[in-house]
């Protein structure tokens, strides 16, 4: 790792009025700012999870043709708390059939990458504090794929130990849902970084703003990648891991109090994440919106960039809440099938069409586009085209053309 | 995909129509004028004492004999009754709110009353004695409509299930 | 404690670690129920896995074996009603379809006539319960296929149509207001009203159904194709209700074998061509549309008129059997009562619970699908355990 | 009788008006019923003065229930989760607790048999402490219309402790609220008077017949 350009960038992004004692590196290359910035980050993501699990219980509500939580603090904005609280306070169970060390150990494991890997997020500026991110790290790109992948090692370990079948199948399902997902993901962050031609994520939010945004650009990219880690977190309608009509808690079934808080904490942190990684690689991070500087404005995002990320994030993170209410779940096969027979081509041809813009050019990009949506609208049509006709249709005729059968049909008693 | 976008535009819809909650606590269940919650004893305010006149019919109807009754001689003379309940408890824990030892009483001497909120921490507190049913049953009218008798009805009235 | 542990020995021993180094796949036994989210109460499946592969089930009912037959024979006085209390909570869901069915078997037995006017409204009432039924059918179905919200969309529906219950009945659930030779009381003066109320009201839910998972393709995928029952092996079987029409057989005991006053509706029955799971799904969801056009049609008619016949307040039928037969919301839900001519109660009481029957369509639809299939197809056979094990 | 019978209170009057006023929030003033005034006795909010009764103030707006359904009242159970009446709105959430180890309120409803009994144990035991039962309906109470057949167990407290009874058959949804309510009051009293009081047998039996003199 090119530690020289990461803490050069580090000190870039240090505003100038803070005193040198604080940015001196100390043990291990981190700094007091660092260390701060570290504690701030924790804060952050526990507040933000808490925040939003009371948003997904509100939105859930209100979908629901409810209210959601009301009566714990006004409009329930002290339920999230009042949970925790409780799981803090509650008894902690190891079952007997569980593995004593490797019990306890799982939800750590789950909960630290997730963590570990907001170090890399840039988070736009804010006026005074210049630009946040605590690791500009040259490699980001590939950080954030691997350390996030560490979460499946920690599932297993967690349904494994904890001598339930119904959390073994839980993570033999992680497993296979992890593995499958991996690969559309890394391929659509392919076009990612052939566009910025960078793997640090500042740079290629820079990019972003250089060149329009990701979203715009490889549309299908930005598609198999959120597709990918709404998987990778286990949401809706992707939640096989945990399916609670079918397996009940898959891997957490054994897990209480604030052990099952972790792994909570870690999904919802994982949403988190994920918004925010989609917002930095592919909705122009903390621009206002694209081609505001050839307009002029880009003062705006420079100054007050920071909103702008986190409110994109919290868009992003309200639609995959969204999809949770509004979906079935996929079974293990068609989720299986939807990665290998959709994503990874949809990922494959995003990369070759990402790949042509970057070497020949505008037009020919624009031609692979309408090729690719011809050939979209034809495999479509051919897939209606096999589906037998709509069985609603036909239950309505048969149900006009139905006679009164004379006398029963002898049914045994 | 028309499908799945269908279900995100209905959830949609119902995310902006208003919620159907009623807040309870704070909110009264509008009760229907036929609702059944526990039992109760009728008071006779004319003559300013219980209707009841301890025949033993609703216990002896409850499918869940929940209904248990003594009976004592009935001496004010303010009416002509012959009895007079002593006491009458019912199980309220048991009762399965079926009415018809409302429906049975050959004196109009209980009604359904609207009284539903029936949490304890001991379950011995839901079985209720006369005076809390009496209680219960303050303010509620015997119904209207209830099912005039037809023809004549053999075996209930036979005297011999006066106590 | 002595009961605790009786659970434990149930408990298939797990495979030894030598079985496993073959790298041969393992079975794994899996105990789903009798306590499980969709388990739709407390039945339980010990299914035998390959993988994800069901390769046995084997179900286990009896945990709500509550005597709801036996307790209908008991009695010194009003025991002909006593037994309704009983009936009502065995198929809980359905209570004054199969009130109906009771009546009509002491009706039977007695000889008592019914006036017109409450056959018309035990046919609305009825009707009304189907809707209520498919109703949690649908939410239950929605969750078991993964979906939260058609649960809360199905009981905003069935709120109203409890509190119409109430508002007749005097009960959310278990009105217990039929009786032998008509009705407990008249309906309230508003009862026109509030059934088309309702009925509007439901005509607006049903397309809320539609567009939140009907078309939706994972849905589609999840149900459609699984749980297949043929025609030959439904009847073997003697599968009825939905499960039945799905295998494209119009049977329905309202059309073959008219009771009441059903003869004089014109609605259809609606029949599936494969008989899966989805479309038992679509069945229900017609059903209810039907039942709309049946409550049209009897209100319309509805007359005025007593609501009680000429029946004695005490019951004493007559020595003699009795069976009647009627199509709840499940299937083909019979009452045979016997009476000795002597006591108020009835002397035998037996049920023919349609869910029993269905569940031993279980086994067909189960074996070789995956675990998430097999809790849809024992959605898609909605039972009530209530009636079960009654 | 030896039997100690709280004293009566009026609901009746009160409910003879068809139609309430409006009331606001948290507003226990008169015209309010006894027992709906419950709630707004209740601490809202952190207000609270000791660590201990921040900690139950935790609990009992966090109740999440394992949720038993085993009969007809497992219906009305489900309707109180529902859009109508929505438990959401106290904190009970009804998505989260399908396994005993992530719930603290075990909901009893309907008919507990001989042979569902050992089950309801065990899950009652597999529930971390701090935990809490609420036997809802006349079944899980006490038998209900079935306590006459032998399979059926004469009340749930027979196996495991309960601690708030409802009664009802089955309960309305605003029933099972008001039972909710009479639990979290006894969880912010327990912050007061220490651990839960175990189930009493003496008073158990005796619930089976109640001997009339």
């Amino acid at each position: 790792m090119t530690n020289n350009a990461a803490s050069e960038l580090t000190l870039q992004a240090v505003p100038s009025w803070m005193p040198a004692f604080l940015v001196a590196p100390m043990i291990g290359g981190l700094s007091l700012a660092d260390l701060i910035a570290l504690v701030v980050l924790l804060l952050f993501v526990l507040n933000f999870v808490m925040i939003e699990i009371w948003m997904e219980r509100k939105v859930a509500g209100h979908i629901q043709l409810r209210r959601g939580p009301l009566h714990v603090g006004p409009h329930g904005s002290l339920q999230s708390p009042a949970d925790v609280l409780k799981l803090l306070t509650k008894e902690d169970l190891t079952p007997v059939a569980a593995d004593p060390i490797v019990f306890p150990m799982a939800p750590y494991l789950v909960f630290v990458p997730v963590f570990l890997t907001f170090l890399v997020i840039p988070w736009g500026p804010l006026v005074l504090f210049g630009n946040f991110v605590i690791r500009p790290f040259d490699l980001g790109l590939v950080y954030m794929v691997a350390i996030p992948a560490m979460q499946g090692i920690g599932l297993v370990m967690a349904g494994w130990s904890s001598g339930n079948k119904y959390s073994l199948l839980g993570s033999a399902r992680v497993v296979a849902q992890l593995i499958s997902y991996e690969l559309p993901m890394v391929i659509a962050l392919l076009g990612v970084a052939m566009m910025a031609e960078s793997l640090n994520l500042t740079t290629i939010v820079e990019s972003q703003m250089k060149q329009g945004w990701n979203v715009f650009l490889q549309p299908i990219g930005f598609l198999v990648f959120f597709l990918a880690t709404m998987s990778e977190m286990s949401r809706a309608p992707f939640d096989i891991a945990v399916a609670e009509s079918e397996i009940v808690g898959g891997p957490f079934v054994e897990y209480s109090g604030m052990r099952w808080g972790m792994f909570y904490l870690a999904e919802f942190a994982a949403v988190c994440l994920n918004s925010a990684l989609s917002t930095a690689l592919f909705l122009g991070g903390w621009e206002l919106f694209p081609g505001s500087r050839a307009l002029g404005l880009g003062w705006i995002s420079d100054q007050f960039g920071l909103l702008f990320f986190m409110g994109k994030m919290i868009v992003l993170v309200l639609i995959i809440q969204w999809a949770r209410f509004a979906l079935p779940r996929l079974r293990i096969d068609q989720l299986m099938d939807f990665a290998w027979k959709f994503l990874l081509p949809a990922g494959f041809v995003n990369f070759i069409l990402t790949a042509i813009l970057q070497v020949f050019g505008f037009v020919p990009f624009a031609i692979g586009i309408g090729l690719t949506l011809a050939f979209a609208a034809v495999l479509l049509a051919t897939y209606q085209a096999r589906r037998s006709p709509s069985t609603v249709a036909l239950i309505r005729t048969a149900a006009a053309a139905a006679v009164p059968t004379s006398q029963g049909v002898g049914l045994p008693v | 995909m028309r499908g799945v976008l269908g279900g995100f535009l209905q959830t949609l819809k119902s995310f902006l129509t208003k919620p159907v909650t009623r807040l309870y606590p704070y909110e009264k269940p509008p009760l229907e004028a036929r609702f059944m919650g526990a039992p109760s004893l009728l008071w006779d305010d004319a003559v300013d004492e219980v209707v009841c006149v301890a025949c033993n019919i609703c216990a002896r109807s409850c499918p869940d004999d929940c209904i248990t009754l003594t009976g004592d001689k009935y001496t004010d003379g303010k009416t002509n009754k012959k009895n007079i309940i002593k006491d009458y408890f019912i199980d309220l824990g048991r009762c399965s709110y079926c009415g018809i030892c409302v429906e049975v009483c050959p004196f109009d001497a209980n009604e359904m009353s609207p009284h539903f909120e029936l949490s304890t921490y001991d379950r011995m507190t839901l079985v209720y004695d006369k005076d809390q049913l009496i209680e219960i049953g303050r303010g509620v009218t015997r119904r209207t409509g209830k099912p005039e008798p037809v023809g004549p009805l053999p075996g209930i009235l036979d005297p011999s299930t006066y106590r | 404690m002595a009961i605790a542990t009786s659970i434990d020995m149930l408990r298939e021993p797990v495979p030894s670690v030598a079985e496993e180094r073959n790298l041969e796949t393992v079975e794994m036994t899996i105990n789903m129920g009798p306590q499980h989210p969709s388990t739709h109460g407390v039945f339980r499946m010990v299914l035998t896995l390959e993988g994800e592969r069901v390769k046995n089930v084997q179900s286990h009912i009896g945990y709500l074996h509550r005597g709801a037959e036996k307790l209908g024979e008991s009695g010194d006085l009003e025991g002909y009603r006593k037994a309704m209390i009983t009936l009502d909570r065995t198929d809980y869901l359905s209570s004054l379809l199969n009130e109906h069915a009771y009546v009509m078997a002491v009706e039977k037995l007695a000889g008592i006539s019914v006036p017109e006017r409450a056959e018309y409204i035990r046919v609305i009432l009825g009707e009304i319960t189907r809707i209520n039924s498919h109703c949690m059918f649908y939410g239950a179905f929605g969750a078991d296929a993964g979906a939260t919200t058609p649960y809360m969309y199905a009981f905003a529906l069935r709120e109203e149509i409890q509190q119409l219950f109430e508002a007749v009945g005097g009960a959310r659930m278990f009105p217990n207001y039929y009786r032998a030779g008509g009705l407990r009381e008249d309906v309230p003066q508003d009862f026109v009203r509030r059934v088309q109320a309702i009925v509007d009201r439901a005509l607006y839910a049903f397309d809320d159904f539609d567009n939140l998972i009907t078309a939706n393709e994972i849905f589609l995928s999840r149900t459609r194709g699984l749980g297949i029952l043929d025609q030959t092996r439904a009847l073997d079987l003697g599968v009825s209700g939905p499960l039945l029409r799905a295998t494209g057989l119009p049977y329905d005991v309202r059309r073959s074998e008219p009771y009441s006053i059903y003869d004089r509706f014109a609605f259809d029955v609606p029949i599936g061509t494969t008989g899966d799971c989805y479309e038992r799904y679509l069945i229900r969801l017609e059903e209810m549309r039907q039942s709309i056009r049946i409550i049209e049609q009897a209100l319309k008619d509805l007359p005025a008129g007593p609501t009680m016949g000429n029946a004695p307040k005490a019951l004493r039928p007559p020595k003699g059997e009795a069976y009647v037969r009627i199509e709840n919301s499940r299937g083909d839900f019979g009452v045979y009562l016997v009476s000795d001519g002597k006591s108020s109660a009835p002397y035998r009481v037996k049920y023919r619970s349609p869910c029993f029957v269905n569940l031993q369509s279980l086994n067909d639809m189960v074996i070789g699908t995956y675990i998430a299939d097999a809790v849809v197809a024992l959605g898609s056979i909605d039972i009530v355990l209530g009636e079960v094990d009654r | 009788m030896g039997v100690n019978l709280g004293a009566p209170t009026p609901f009746a009057t009160a409910y003879a008006n068809a139609t309430a006023p409006d009331l606001p929030l948290n507003d226990g003033a008169a015209g309010m019923l006894p027992a709906e005034n419950l709630y707004a006795r209740l601490p809202q909010g952190i207000v609270t003065t000791s660590v201990d009764q921040l900690f139950q103030w935790a609990r009992k707006s966090s109740l999440w229930p394992m949720t038993f359904g085993l009969a007809c009242c497992a219906i009305e159970m489900i309707s109180t989760f529902m859009a109508k009446h929505d438990l959401d709105r106290f904190g009970l959430i009804g998505q989260v607790g399908a396994t005993p180890r992530q719930s603290d309120l075990m909901i009893v409803s309907g008919t507990v048999t001989t042979k569902m009994a050992p089950a309801v144990r065990v899950l009652w035991e597999q529930m971390p402490e701090p935990k809490w039962v609420i036997s809802m309906g006349g079944c899980a109470t006490c038998g209900g219309p079935y306590y006459r057949y032998p399979t059926v167990v004469q009340g749930v407290d027979q196996v495991i402790p309960v601690d708030v009874y409802i009664g009802g058959c089955p309960p309305r949804p605003e029933a099972l609220m008001h039972g909710i309510l009479k639990l979290q009051e006894k969880i912010m009293r327990q912050a007061k008077e220490g651990r839960r009081p175990t189930a009493d047998l003496e008073l158990v039996l005796a619930g089976e017949g109640v001997e009339v003199a």
